[in-house]
């Protein structure tokens, strides 16, 4: 049974080696490898339901590293769940990919990434132990910067693929300071040992972990203040988009609280920290969704805004519930993004929804998928987000916090009127696609020249086309993987109906213990109750955006409205709240400016009043390093004196006072 | 009276130092075959001779590895501490050798060699000396032959480079050879050994310590006696450059291991060290942000070099047993991924022009893609991330700050490490962007085929320890 | 009759300064050389008054030791003064400044 | 007693008279008379070896170094030329750091002072120069440097060897090679040819 856990890790990654030995020879093929071993990396993962969900789960013991380090694979629910997304959802995007990229030039690269990413993120959620883990983690934050990047000739797509894995390196960092912390508390690695030695840790020690952990899982999953790379890494192609920013890679976050629920649950504090931070991700993503242009970056927010879902619901400690909207997610927004992908494909890369409209009668099928997504993800009663989203947002309540809960029911209102302002827009009205820019009021986009230190790119490298011809892909290889995700958008919330004893709740058993909840009697109201508040939410967003866009007279006055909008955009809208604006201030240009005074600086006049030439903001700090690299030899000699006086004068204080 | 001029020393003494002497005869026969030997044969041969000498002094060293011997009279111990110094000394120098081939002119390349096997003897006595007079001699022996290594290229800033490394150097050598002094009044003995119960005024000893450690960081280039390093590694010979960024900081490395293990009295440790820590702490900061804006490769790695070190010591930090492992661990991976890079430059250098700028490195992923490959790999060790000896290197530096009570060092190093990623990925983002307006430049055929082996080992090495990296630290003995 | 050790001391601290003083000050590489060339003969003069002290004949000869690294090293510095300045206008280590940042 | 201030005397005004000269050439001879009276000082000092030692291998050697040096550098005699000063405002910090570390090297040392020298051996005064049991005498210097410290003395080998081959590569690379006879421009150029030309093994 265990070799079979070892095929399901290595398959993906002996595909994408595959791929890359044949090379580029391969052209379609390498779609085809790729997506055949993820599909059958699927079935082998099926195939040990069984072995995972017995007590214990389905363990491999793959190397001892250092005496006492023995790294494994570890089969157990959870990660039973997260494989089969990744693999099979992972599968469908992969099929999917193959006639979105068919005539791209450079397909097997793109599928050497893929399956790359995909062994990546096995890596992470099959690993039985934190060395393992950290070590996934960082794989999936280097496969997601090759595929963010993947167009190289975008400057914006470099730009935003580093940005992505400089804000990642920064979890990474927060989850090393974890996992030592962890080592140093428990003595051990892998996840059972860490949690049989728990009461080691305590206070604030646990706390420290759980925070640094958090880091980890905002930078992964876009929670505030680290979100700010999230709607940038839609410069990828649109499957990435799917892939890695809807299904999987962002909700690596989610998966790492749900592994540490044992660490969670012993922490109130933390699940405080973390409930706060979801809530607040949900409602700041939704709030941005209102304002975007670009349909892409409109789902983006919203993958942004319902992992805050998931994470308030793991962070609060309902695991379950946190866990379900997960798997509801996976399949509606993994189906979102690939039916944009069929707009985006039959547009000819257009992207901004203020150029479509009225493709309901032009695209019936992507219409129907986009419906079904829109109504899963909103939480529309009967479709699968309406179990997830409702779990979640109940469970606030359940766990004693009525603000978290007001914020999750608000953040639901708030979605549906979003997303149905997209769908409107894109599918209803007249079709915008041949207005001149200026019409709609749309602007030169400031994104493309923001970087200033990219170097200058070539007119023709801007305006040619990144899918230059298309081909004739077979119509099913695209629609096929985006029916089958809206069937599950639709159906997969089933799972969980019937609350504690459901299949769902049955299919987890006892794995995240249990996180203390406030008792039933003091509960405000019940679920159904609350379910039907939150309902009534969601109409209001719908009507309101039916109002606003939906209506025969909104569809005629479109264009006006959306100029209108377009000009007169908030500049707060128009900065995402000026978070990134924020990160610049306050890290990025601190640390180039030091790094060029200390790097750049040639007048060496520093000690002959040069001092004037400095701002004195820049603080002595930056005087002493500019003085350093002058390039004469005297301030290196006097540098070096300073430094010897120094110790000189150290060692006869303390040499004096013995 | 008649003087008894007998030798106290036997044929146990003389092999306990035959390691440092092979090399250093190796140097003499390189001088020999140059002058006999036809223009053409003089490249290959100088290399190949000082290959050979350096693996045999290899070998002969690790016949000694279970027989630790104090020689001469406690001038010299060999022993498994000496013998991994001396192993990464003459493993970067044979590196180097491979880089070599291009450098200097024909009728300055046996010299050269030879500077450079002399130069690594000084480095590997470093290693084994036992008494400030050793320790002096082997630091001169390294830095007069390195002085004259770095001038030797047609550039000015090649010379500009060997008169502030001399000049740099010499100061701190003064500095080095007051503590010295200062420290055989405060004990009577020139003995490393002799400084464990110093029986004068504590102040002597101490202020003795202070500069003998000044003299060692300015070689370790610990900031912020660090200022030397970008310049003379700018403008030094690549090969030079490559030689200086290891050999120096083995050597110097063992001599303060040596003092802050096995030398210094046990009450006094924590407090005589302390402006260590402090000082590398202040050169992961300091590499790590100077490294953001360099545009040449050697600086950039002069600047790594700096926080790497600074890493390094800090391993040392609480002078754990583990800690003294752990800093030997992290510097054989710091001379694989330094190495290799380097090697990688060497790879791209050609007439006039070493290769070293940003620029060269300008879409190196399309021209030569696994060039290009092996440089990020190098980069993303250096950086410090996984599957990398560099990665591993400092976790375990974490792991031992934080056991000794080191966990401000332990947050400082990864404040660094967050920093240098940046730099890092400057020159990857390089060799990926594919823009135009950066000229194509031609592939380019290395005059020896050399580098490629250097590259492919450091590369192997590199994710070996990566992988398993207490296969060496199992071995790694403790310094006695 | 005879001096206190500590004014050797003393006194080598005052030469070995002003040493150093002297490489920071001056620029002619020359006079720079030879600031360094006091520095290390302060340090000789430490090394003898403590042999002297402790009757140990293992300071002279580490002086003697330094004398001969301070002959090789002037050798080398002047070597690479004249292969620095030899065509040089003016003889000055401020003009050696190509390298920085 | 008074000889060792006077001496001391000397010694600082020599070595301030050293670094103070515009022209190297004073400078050497300030650099001559310390190293005369450090010599003096060793000698008071019981190292009558290497008293002489000084004199013959620094005063005689090395500063005949330097003094050819600067006859090769300028003109002789005269003053050699300074470029714009960049560092104008170095002096006073320089200073200050260089008396703050001073003032803390004899803060330290002045702690516990040694007290004075114990008259404990028959002071040879040049007298007994070859008996090894008298401190500081050539026999004693010699037998020392044969035996016990055999390795330091063996290493020198090597160092002087480095700077023997150093400076011929050096200067070799400094000082072209008159242009003889057969050797033509021409021919230099392609002796300098590019390095990396070279034949592949």
């Amino acid at each position: 049974m265990s070799g079979l856990l070892l095929a399901v890790w290595l398959l993906p990654f002996a595909g994408a080696l595959a791929i890359w030995a044949l090379g580029p020879q391969l052209r379609r093929g390498a779609g085809w490898i790729g997506s055949a071993t993820v599909l059958l990396a699927f079935v082998l993962t099926l195939v040990q339901w069984g072995a995972a969900t017995a007590s214990g789960g389905a363990h491999r013991a793959l190397v001892t590293w250092i005496p006492g380090f023995t790294l494994g694979l570890l089969l157990d629910p959870l990660s039973l769940l997260w494989s089969l997304i990744i693999t099979g959802v992972g599968g469908l995007i992969l099929v999917y990919s193959i006639g979105y990229m068919w005539s791209d030039r450079a397909i097997a690269r793109f599928f050497a990434y893929m399956n790359f990413f995909v062994f990546a993120m096995l890596t992470l959620v099959l690993s039985d132990n934190l060395v393992g883990l950290l070590v996934g983690w960082g794989l999936v934050g280097l496969a997601s910067y090759f595929l963010i990047g993947f167009w190289f000739d975008r400057p914006s797509a470099v730009e935003a693929a580093r940005k992505a894995f400089v804000i990642n390196v920064v979890g990474d960092v927060g989850i090393m300071f974890a996992v030592f912390a962890l080592y140093k508390a428990t003595g051990s690695i892998t996840f059972a040992g860490i949690f049989s030695q728990r009461d080691a840790l305590s206070g604030g020690l646990l706390f420290m972990i759980c925070g640094a952990l958090f880091v980890g899982c905002a930078a992964k999953s876009a929670q505030v203040p680290l979100q700010t790379w999230l709607p940038d890494a839609m410069e990828g192609p649109t499957p990435v988009s799917a892939l890695i920013h809807a299904a999987t890679m962002v909700t690596a976050g989610v998966y790492l609280i749900a592994r540490f629920a044992p660490l969670w649950n012993a922490s109130p504090p933390a699940r405080e920290l973390v409930g706060v931070v979801g809530a607040v991700t949900a409602l700041l993503g939704a709030i941005l969704g209102i304002a975007q242009w670009d349909i892409k970056r409109i789902l983006a927010y919203s993958t942004m805004s319902q992992i805050g879902y998931m994470i308030m619901g793991v962070g609060i400690g309902a695991y379950q519930a946190g866990v379900l909207h997960f798997f509801t997610h996976a399949f509606f927004k993994a189906g979102l993004f690939l039916t944009a992908g069929l707009l985006i494909h039959e547009l000819h890369d257009e992207q901004d929804v203020r150029k479509m409209g009225g493709l309901s009668r032009r695209m019936p099928f992507a219409f129907y998928a986009m419906l079904a997504g829109t109504l899963a993800i909103i939480g529309f009663p009967g479709f699968s987000g309406y179990f997830s989203k409702d779990a979640v947002v109940y469970a606030m309540l359940e766990h004693g916090q009525p603000a978290l809960y007001a914020v999750g029911a608000l953040t639901a209102a708030i979605t549906a009127y979003y997303m149905f302002r997209m769908l409107f827009l894109t599918f209803f009205g007249p079709y915008r696609g041949e207005l001149e820019d200026a019409e709609l009021g749309i602007l030169p986009d400031r994104r493309a020249h923001r970087d200033e230190h990219m170097p200058p790119v070539h007119p023709a490298e801007l305006t040619r086309p990144a899918v230059p011809v298309h081909g004739h892909a077979p119509a099913w290889l695209m629609n096929l993987p985006v029916a089958i995700l809206a069937l599950f958008a639709v159906i997969a919330g089933y799972v969980a109906i019937g609350g504690a004893t459901s299949p769902w709740w049955r299919f987890f058993g006892g794995l995240f213990g249990a996180a203390p909840a406030v008792a039933a009697s003091t509960v405000a109201f019940s679920e159904s109750l609350s379910t039907l508040l939150v309902s009534a939410l969601v109409a209001i967003g719908i009507i309101v955006a039916f109002v606003r866009y939906g209506s025969p007279a909104a569809q005629l006055a479109s264009v006006e409205r959306i100029r209108a909008e377009s000009l007169g955009r908030p500049a707060i809208f128009a900065h995402a709240f000026y978070f990134d604006d924020a990160i610049d201030a306050l890290v990025v240009r601190p640390a180039r400016s030091v790094g060029t005074f200390i790097a750049r600086f040639v007048d060496p006049h520093v000690l002959d009043g040069g001092v004037r030439d400095v701002a004195w903001g820049a603080g002595a700090l930056g005087v002493i390093f500019r003085a350093l690299q002058t390039g004469l030899v005297r301030s290196y000699a006097l540098t070096i004196l300073v430094g010897t006086a120094c110790f000189i004068a150290y060692f006869a204080l303390i040499g004096s006072a013995r | 009276m008649t003087p008894h001029l007998i030798v106290p020393f036997g044929s146990a003494d003389w092999a306990a130092v035959a390691p440092p002497t092979v090399v250093g005869v190796a140097a003499l026969v390189v001088i020999l075959a140059d002058l006999m030997l036809p223009r053409r044969a003089r490249r290959i041969s100088a290399i190949a001779i000082g290959i050979v000498g350096l693996i045999v002094a290899g070998i002969i060293a690790l016949q000694g590895w279970h027989h630790p011997y104090v020689a001469f009279g406690g001038a010299f111990i060999e022993g498994g501490f000496a013998i991994v110094f001396e192993g990464i000394v003459i493993v970067a120098a044979i590196f180097s050798l491979c880089m070599s081939y291009g450098f200097a002119r024909d009728d300055q390349i046996g010299g050269a060699i030879a500077l450079m096997l002399w130069s690594a003897t000084g480095a590997m006595l470093m290693a084994g000396a036992a008494s400030l007079m050793m320790i002096f001699l082997g630091l001169e022996l390294l830095s007069l032959a390195l002085y004259c290594l770095c001038g030797l290229a047609a550039r000015a800033s090649a010379r500009e480079a060997a008169l502030k490394y001399l000049i740099l150097s010499s100061t701190a050598s003064g500095f080095l050879l007051y503590g010295m002094a200062l420290l055989f009044g405060a004990t009577g003995s020139v003995a490393l050994a002799a400084l464990a119960n110093p029986p004068i005024s504590a102040a002597l000893f101490d202020i003795g310590c202070g500069m003998f450690l000044v003299g060692l960081c300015f070689k370790l280039s610990l900031a912020p006696f660090h200022v030397w390093t970008p310049d003379v590694f700018e403008g030094a010979p690549l090969p030079v450059t490559a030689f200086m960024s290891v050999v120096t900081k083995a050597g110097a490395l063992a001599a303060v291991a040596r003092f802050a293990y096995a030398a210094l009295p046990q009450r006094d440790h924590a407090a005589i060290l302390i402006p260590l820590w402090i000082v590398a702490a202040i050169s992961m900061i300091v590499g790590n942000v100077g490294a953001l804006a360099q545009t040449d490769i050697k600086r950039l790695l002069a600047y790594s070099g700096i926080a790497q070190l600074g890493y390094i010591v800090a391993a040392m930090a609480g002078t754990s047993a583990l800690g003294l492992r752990y800093a030997i661990f992290y510097l054989g991976a710091y001379m694989f991924m330094n190495l290799g890079a380097f090697a990688v430059v060497t790879l791209l250098s050609r007439e006039n022009d070493e290769g070293s700028r940003l620029a060269s490195f300008a879409g190196l992923g399309y021209r030569q893609p696994v060039l290009a490959g092996l440089m990020t790999f190098f980069l993303l060790a250096l950086a410090g991330l996984p599957p990398t000896a560099g990665f591993i290197g400092k976790i375990l530096i974490l792991a031992t700050d934080v056991n000794t009570g080191y966990a401000w060092l332990a947050v400082l190093l990864i404040v660094g490490t967050a920093i240098s990623v940046y730099a890092y990925f400057k020159i990857v983002r390089a060799m990926y962007a594919r823009t135009i307006g950066t000229p194509v430049l031609p592939r380019f055929v290395p005059a020896s085929a050399l580098p490629w082996v250097g590259v492919a080992l450091c590369a192997i090495a590199t994710l070996g320890l990566g992988l398993y990296p207490f296969a060496p630290s199992d071995i790694l003995p403790l310094v006695r | 009759m005879s001096v206190d050790v500590t004014n050797y001391i003393a006194l080598s601290a005052v030469m070995f300064f002003i040493g150093v003083a002297g490489v920071i000050v001056r620029r002619n590489p020359l006079i720079v050389l030879m600031a360094i060339e006091l520095m290390f003969n302060a340090a000789n003069l430490a090394l003898v008054a403590f042999a002297r002290v402790w009757v140990n004949n293992a300071g002279h000869i580490f002086v003697f030791l330094v004398v001969t690294v301070a002959a090789a090293e002037a050798a080398i510095g002047l070597a690479i003064v004249v292969a620095v300045f030899r065509r040089a206008e003016n003889v000055d280590v401020d003009e050696v400044a190509g390298l920085h940042g | 007693m008074s000889l060792f201030y006077l001496l001391a005397v000397i010694l600082i005004a020599s070595a301030i008279f050293t670094i103070t000269q515009k022209s190297p050439v004073y400078s050497v001879v300030g650099l001559l008379v310390n190293f005369l009276a450090l010599a003096a000082l060793y000698f008071t000092l019981n190292a009558e070896f290497l008293g002489v030692i000084q004199i013959v291998i620094y005063s005689g050697a090395i500063l005949m170094l330097f003094v050819f040096v600067i006859a090769l550098l300028s003109s002789g005699v005269g003053p050699f030329r300074a470029g714009p000063n960049r560092l104008p405002r170095i002096a006073a910090p320089a200073l200050l750091t260089t008396l703050v570390a001073f003032g803390f090297l004899i803060f330290g040392i002045a702690q516990r002072p040694f007290g004075p020298l114990p008259p404990h051996r028959p002071t040879s005064f040049l007298g007994n120069v070859g008996d090894p049991n008298v401190f500081g005498s050539v026999g004693d210097f010699g037998v020392a440097l044969f035996t016990v410290q055999l390795l330091p003395f063996e290493v020198t080998a090597f160092i002087l060897m480095v700077a023997v081959i150093g400076v011929v590569l050096i200067a070799g690379d400094a000082v072209p090679q008159p242009t003889l006879g057969r050797h033509r421009p021409q021919k230099r150029a392609a002796e300098r040819e590019p390095i990396l030309k070279a034949p592949a093994p």
